[in-house]
């Protein structure tokens, strides 16, 4: 079996670059890419922790099923909202929308 | 006993409501019900005069007025005794005759009815106030007799003149019952009384500090002296006499401006504690005497010259009070009441036939007005004090005690009032009805019967009034009656010599016109100037109010606006400063935001880190 | 009694409310049957208030018609009223007010009439009738979540009230009113929690909250957020600008309210809430508050005597009235206290009706400006008469339920503090000057060509302003307030005899009537 | 000890691969590199004894989510060649923060009293996970299905709505 806390610290990993390019990417696309890397880094947390912790309830496996089906959910309606950005800005980096500027 | 002093309370009260709401259709209808009531006033007082002279002492009923769980003694109620017997009926009595030649007086007035309901409004506050049994209810009437002086007087309200006069008289008198207010408000906290009785009974037991007492007194002395009009405080009064010329006489003479000598007659055991507070009032009432008797040696409006006697004779009623001639002071105030009274009807009576208050514009006008003349002449001669007029009486009383006292410059200055007295009476008299005709095109007539039938009758108590010393003496006491010293003759004589050369000087001055005496009056100009201008205290205080209070509430107004207004608004600019700065965090930039979020959630664990 | 029974308070709370949903449900158009709907359920909530006052037993001491109902149990709130004496002092007083406001607003809204100007008569009722709710509310309230719930109630609408319907820099006057007034709410609702939590009742119950004695270092720390919480809404120095611009801009039946009653809700809560519950903050910064009320009587006065507008010298007269409810508050004893509850009925019936008498002499007029009026008594007698018989309530005539206020709050003062009680009674001396000030700027004197009597004016006469007295629909509200002012002048135990036990409860907190 | 090898196989191979997703130039690159993150992570999923999930995540990441990105990428792609920057001025404060994070986490990962060995593990087949989620999580699935319908209902609205522009 693997190692549970490399496994964790692999996880947290995953995160922080996912965060760092969620700040840091311009191209809205990039930006729900490194989020993809998020998700996936919890995902695997819970499935690790599962495994740990209660393999016999399964929970954190279902947890990651619905977390992938709302994944998809929200990868489907981002990406139609960044189309429609795109068709009224042509652009689509992050920092180019910034209507609510105070 | 009581039921006459209820009834004479209510009487005027009645007569104020019914005018105010029912007869405001009808002018006679309402002098009528006024009259009516004041009557009934008088009558009742004259029925409780009797009973007090069969029962003297003091009478007290007493009914609570405000309960509170404390030891305070909030409380309405009349004190019965010889005192507030006379007064009353002096009250009455010159009030019911005032009413009367008012008829005549005010006849044609557009505001006759609002004058008879204020009319009867001051008679039941003056009422109220020489019933009461207690400071505070003195208090509360000797406001409302404010009210009604401001109210009469300002009864031409639409000349600027009457309501500027109305607003000092309220103003001033204001200044001095702040005073009083003050002393209730001591006497309140230290013994938890008003009652006059009770107060005595505690005072005497020695409840008080004498430094207390001496504060407690001057403080009431103030709230009397601006009633009084004595110096400092008189200046409202001779502008009072913007108020119609009855007005002047009932309330502005006889009775209201007597309620100061009133309350400290009322409060003798306090005053009398006080050796400092005796003095005072002595030395004020001496120099007010003087000083006004001086500047009315120089005024040419008959009321203003009346109304500056007025000053000087309260003056002098404060002076016997406080060297103990506390009969002799009290004894002046009535026989004042009756002959100013008189006075001022009579003026009332030139001014009603002429139509001016000049007395330089009249003249001549004895063979024209008998009656007017001969009353004034009668008032005149007992305001200087002539034997055997009343004033002869009282004015000598009051002499002798301060002679007795041993207060020899007090003595000296009122024997040289005495003087002024009988030079301005004589003026006046000599320039109005002996000198040349002035009066051109206008025709002097006598007045309505209804005006000069109340002038005889207070020329008969005017004249008659001495005769009752002895008994008022024996009635109107402090401590003891007052002893029968036997007549030391030296006083009266000199005071008689001073009365009658300075009548004569008057007389060679104004009637004679002799050369040498007016060669010499450019000589005076200066004096006469600075006297014409009142000694130029209206001035002072004009600037103290206009400088001093109104620069001070200009400045708080500056302050409210800029500082206290300007911390608020600086607050909100620094508001809105601040979030001008602020709001370029609010960059649009979903990024960014995120930055500051996750930022922020590193920030917060690395502080709870450490803290741990 | 079967009378006690009936959930009066209840009742008046309900009839605003649904005053106000009834307003709102008719039609726009239909301004007539609004006003109508605004006066009678007004005077439905005066005549229960009345009924309150006449079956309150004066004997028994503690709250009446008291009325208890669970709302949130599980954080211990309850709707739980009742009243006292004081409560109901000031409710009657806000019957009256709110009567007599509605009246002047009705006829405000005819055409041509200050309000008719702007219309909307419905939104207006609707709004002053929940300001009217809570104000209700908080004198009824014995519960501080409500308390506070209902004292929101009726700062809020104020703002719109103003906003909307409002004067001059009407915009400017409705913020800082709304924020300042926010700012005190702030203050007071962090003391209700503090008390909540460290009671550890865990109940927002006041009688429950009353029964115990909340640690010393905690009524330390909260009695001066209360005071100066409440405070703001009183007018408390250095905290009352927003007051004179407020009451300027507000129309006339809002000042009223405003003056009359709302700022008396901070003297209320002071008296309610910061006195029982923090007996020993009362007696640690009482002397500190003190002088500050002291400042507020005589700089309120001495302001007022500079100001050249009308409302402007009301308004700091209001300030100058309310530092002297407040110098009661702070005398701490029976005196003191009672009088500052009569001064507030007092001071909420004069202030009450000269802000409608503002609203009378600027429909007239078209001015607020003093020295622009004079000698208005010709042509507006009646006016005249009310306006002086107010006036000298306000200067503390005798006779005048204003001058009985004021002698007892010095009375109880001057035991307290005797040097701070003759400065205040120096700024009643300022009050009689500016008071004979603005009554001989505007009725007495020579009368300004401009105006003219009724029917005088040629047609298409812009310069001359016809000037009539003032009619029923007038006469009707400013009548009841002045007779009140007499009658309590007159007969003051009447309101006495109510305040007193509740006063002295609360003595008892602080350790003894004395 | 061959399964530790593989896990530190996977983990490099994500690691490096995540690191691209998020710094190269090219986005068409990183998604390409987040093809190979994804199929990474569900290599672990095997190791961990997960098929299920590995199965799903390779079906739906991979062949929805990842496909759907790549449209995205190249309907914009005038806006991904190298002359347009990629990032923006935020990387320093990013990438501390990022590594904040990462730090704490480990610290406490490390820290936890978690010991080292996995406890025997039952295999979950995916009959199991049937049952339970039909049973145990049955509803919580069936509101599941109701937003996928209304994100598929939103996404056609956002889309329709600007084409009628």
């Amino acid at each position: 079996m693997i190692p549970v806390k490399e496994a964790l610290i692999l996880a947290s990993l995953l995160f922080a670059i996912g965060i760092y390019g969620a700040l840091t990417r311009k191209n809205m696309v990039g930006i729900f890419m490194s989020i993809e890397l998020i998700f996936n880094s919890a995902c695997l947390s819970f499935v690790i922790f599962t495994r740990y912790l209660d393999p016999a309830k399964l929970s954190g496996e279902i947890f990651v099923l619905f977390i992938i089906s709302i994944a998809a959910a929200e990868i489907a309606i981002g990406l139609a909202l960044l189309l429609s950005i795109y068709r009224t800005y042509k652009d689509v980096s992050g920092d180019a929308i910034s209507l609510m500027k105070g | 006993m009581f039921k006459f002093a209820g009834l004479a309370l209510l009487c005027p009260l009645l007569s104020f409501l019914v005018i105010s709401f029912f007869t405001r259709k009808s002018d006679r209808l309402s002098a009528f019900v006024s009259i009516a009531a004041i009557l009934g006033s008088l009558a009742s007082s004259v029925m409780l005069f009797a009973l007090v002279l069969s029962q003297p002492g003091n009478h007290e009923l007493t009914t609570v007025w405000m309960k509170f769980p404390v030891n305070i003694n909030i409380e309405f109620g009349f004190l019965l005794n010889p005192l507030s017997a006379v007064m009353l009926l002096v009250v009455t009595s010159v009030s019911f005759l005032v009413q009367v030649y008012s008829m005549g007086y005010m006849k044609g007035d557009p505001a006759f009815r609002k004058y008879y309901a204020f009319l009867s409004l001051f008679s039941f506050s003056m009422i109220g106030l020489v019933l009461a049994n207690n400071f505070l209810e003195m208090y509360i009437f000797w406001e409302m007799v404010g009210l009604s002086s401001y109210l009469l007087i300002g009864h031409w309200y639409h000349k600027p003149e009457a309501a500027v006069a109305a607003k000092k008289a309220f103003v001033v008198t204001r200044f001095g019952d702040f005073g009083f207010l003050v002393a209730i408000l001591i006497l309140s906290a230290k013994t938890g009384t008003f009652n006059f009785l009770q107060l005595e009974g505690m005072l005497g037991g020695g409840i008080l500090t004498s430094g207390m007492i001496t504060l407690v007194a001057l403080l009431m002395f103030a709230g009397a002296a601006g009633k009084s009009a004595q110096f400092p405080l008189h200046v409202w009064l001779p502008d009072a006499m913007e108020g119609p010329t009855p007005v002047s006489a009932l309330i502005h003479a006889a009775t209201m401006v007597a309620a100061g000598i009133y309350l400290v007659a009322r409060a003798y055991f306090l005053f009398s504690m006080s050796e400092t507070a005796m003095l005072v009032i002595a030395v004020i009432g001496c120099f007010t005497a003087f000083f006004a008797g001086s500047i009315a040696l120089a005024q040419d409006d008959i009321k203003k010259i009346l109304a500056y006697s007025t000053v000087s004779q309260l003056g002098y009623m404060m002076l016997a009070l406080g060297v103990g001639g506390y009969t002799a002071g009290f004894f002046h105030l009535i026989t004042h009441a009756s002959f100013k009274a008189l006075l001022f009807l009579t003026a009332g009576s030139l001014i009603h036939s002429l139509g001016t208050n000049n007395i330089w514009e009249m003249g001549g006008l004895f063979r024209k007005m008998r009656i007017t003349a001969v009353t004034f002449l009668i008032g005149g001669l007992a305001l200087a004090g002539v034997f055997p007029t009343s004033g002869y009486f009282s004015k000598d009383a009051i002499l002798i005690q301060v002679f007795t006292s041993g207060h020899y410059i007090l003595f000296a200055m009122s024997l040289a009032t005495v003087g002024f007295t009988a030079f301005y009476m004589s003026r006046a008299f000599f320039v109005v009805f002996l000198s040349t005709e002035k009066f051109g095109k206008k025709h002097p007539h006598e007045s309505p019967a209804v005006m000069w039938v109340p002038l005889v009758i207070l020329s008969i108590f005017a004249l008659g009034l001495g005769a009752w010393t002895n008994g008022f003496n024996a009635l109107i006491f402090f401590g003891g009656p007052a002893h029968e010293t036997e007549h030391d003759l030296f006083v009266p004589i000199v005071s008689s010599c001073v009365a009658f050369l300075s009548a004569l000087l008057a007389w060679a001055i104004y009637q004679k016109r002799f050369a040498f005496l007016t060669a010499l009056a450019p000589r005076f100009s200066a004096i006469t100037t600075v006297l014409r201008n009142k000694y130029y205290i209206d001035e002072f205080y004009a600037f103290c109010v206009n400088r001093v209070l109104y620069v001070i509430s200009n400045a708080s107004a500056w302050v409210d606006r800029n500082v206290v207004d300007g911390a608020v608004n600086g607050t909100a600019y620094l508001v809105g400063a601040s979030a001008n700065v602020l709001r370029k965090i609010q960059t649009g930039r979903v990024q960014n935001y995120a930055l500051g979020i996750f930022g922020g959630v590193v920030t917060l664990w690395l502080l709870f880190s450490m803290v741990k | 009694m079967m009378a006690t029974q009936f959930p009066y308070i209840t009742a008046i709370l309900a009839t605003t409310l649904i005053g106000a949903l009834v307003t709102i449900l008719l039609p726009e158009k239909k301004h007539l049957a609004i006003k109508l709907t605004a006066v009678i359920s007004s005077f439905i909530t005066l005549v229960l208030s009345f009924i309150l006052f006449l079956f309150f037993d004066r004997t028994a001491n503690g709250f009446q018609f008291i009325e208890k109902t669970p709302w949130l149990p599980q954080i211990g709130i309850t709707y739980h009223v009742g009243i006292d004496g004081i409560g109901l002092s000031m409710i009657l007083l806000t019957g009256v007010i709110f009567f007599a406001g509605a009246l002047i607003s009705s006829h405000e809204f005819k055409p041509g009439g200050l309000l008719g100007a702007v219309g909307r008569p419905k939104e207006f009722f609707a709004l002053l009738f929940i300001l009217v709710a809570g104000v209700f509310g908080v004198f009824v309230s014995l519960d501080l979540f409500f308390l506070f719930l209902f004292y929101e109630m009726a700062v809020l609408p104020m703002y719109l009230l103003i906003a909307i319907w409002g004067t001059g820099k009407k915009e400017y006057s409705a913020m800082k009113l709304t924020l300042y007034l926010l700012l005190g709410s702030t203050f007071i609702l962090v003391g209700i929690l503090a008390i909540f939590f460290a009671s550890g009742l865990k109940t927002f119950d006041w009688v429950s909250l009353n029964s115990i004695a909340l640690p010393k270092n905690l009524q330390l720390f909260i009695f001066p957020l209360f005071f100066v919480g409440f405070g703001i809404l009183a007018g408390l120095w250095p905290f009352h600008t927003w007051s004179p611009d407020g009451h300027a801009s507000a129309p006339s039946a809002v000042s009223m309210l405003h003056a009359g009653v709302l700022m008396k809700l901070g003297a209320f809560g002071i008296i309610r809430v910061a006195l029982p519950l923090l007996p020993y903050g009362a007696q640690v910064y009482c002397p500190f508050f003190a002088s500050l009320t002291v400042v507020n009587i005589v700089y309120g006065a001495l302001v007022a005597l500079a100001q050249k507008d009308l409302k402007y010298v009301i308004a700091y007269s209001s300030v100058s009235h309310m530092g002297i409810v407040m110098f009661g508050i702070c005398s701490l004893n029976s005196l003191g206290i009672s009088g500052s509850v009569f001064q507030m009925f007092s001071h909420g019936v004069m202030t009450g009706l000269f802000f409608a008498l503002v609203g009378c002499i600027y429909g007239r007029t078209h001015t607020r400006t003093l020295s622009e009026m004079g000698g208005l008594a010709k042509l507006a007698p009646f006016l005249a008469v009310a306006f002086s018989i107010g006036g000298l309530a306000s200067l503390g005539l005798p006779g005048t339920s204003g001058f009985v206020a004021e002698l007892l709050v010095l009375l109880g003062a001057f035991r307290a503090y005797p040097v701070l009680t003759v400065i205040a009674a120096t700024g009643i001396v300022i009050t009689a000057i500016y008071v004979l000030r603005v009554l001989q700027n505007i009725f007495f004197a020579g009368l300004k060509d401009r105006f003219v009597a009724p029917g005088a004016g040629h047609k298409g006469d812009h310069h001359h302003i016809e000037i009539s007295d003032a009619v029923m629909a007038e006469r009707w509200p400013l009548s009841i307030l002045l007779a009140l002012l007499v009658v309590l002048g007159v007969y003051p135990s009447l309101l006495i005899n109510l305040i007193n036990p509740g006063v002295t409860a609360i003595l008892q907190k602080l350790g003894g009537p004395f | 000890m061959i399964e530790k090898f593989q896990f530190y196989i996977f983990a490099a191979m994500l690691i490096m691969s995540a690191a691209g997703v998020v710094t190269l130039k090219n986005i068409f690159h990183s998604a390409l590199l987040l093809g190979v993150a994804l199929l990474s992570v569900a290599g672990l999923y095997l190791l961990t004894g997960a098929e299920f999930l590995a199965a799903v995540q390779i079906i739906v990441y991979i062949g929805g989510i990842l496909t759907l990105i790549i449209f995205a990428v190249m309907f914009t792609k005038d806006l991904s060649d190298k002359h347009v920057r990629q990032t923006n001025g935020q990387k320093p404060a990013a990438f501390m923060i990022s590594s904040v994070i990462f730090g704490v986490m480990t610290y406490g990962i490390l820290r936890s009293p978690l010991p080292d060995r996995d406890q025997a593990v039952k295999i979950a087949d995916t009959a199991s996970i049937g049952r339970v989620l039909f049973r145990d999580y049955v509803l919580a699935f069936e509101v599941l299905s109701v937003v996928l319908l209304i994100a598929l209902a939103g996404v056609i609205i956002i889309a329709m709505k600007e084409k009628k522009k």
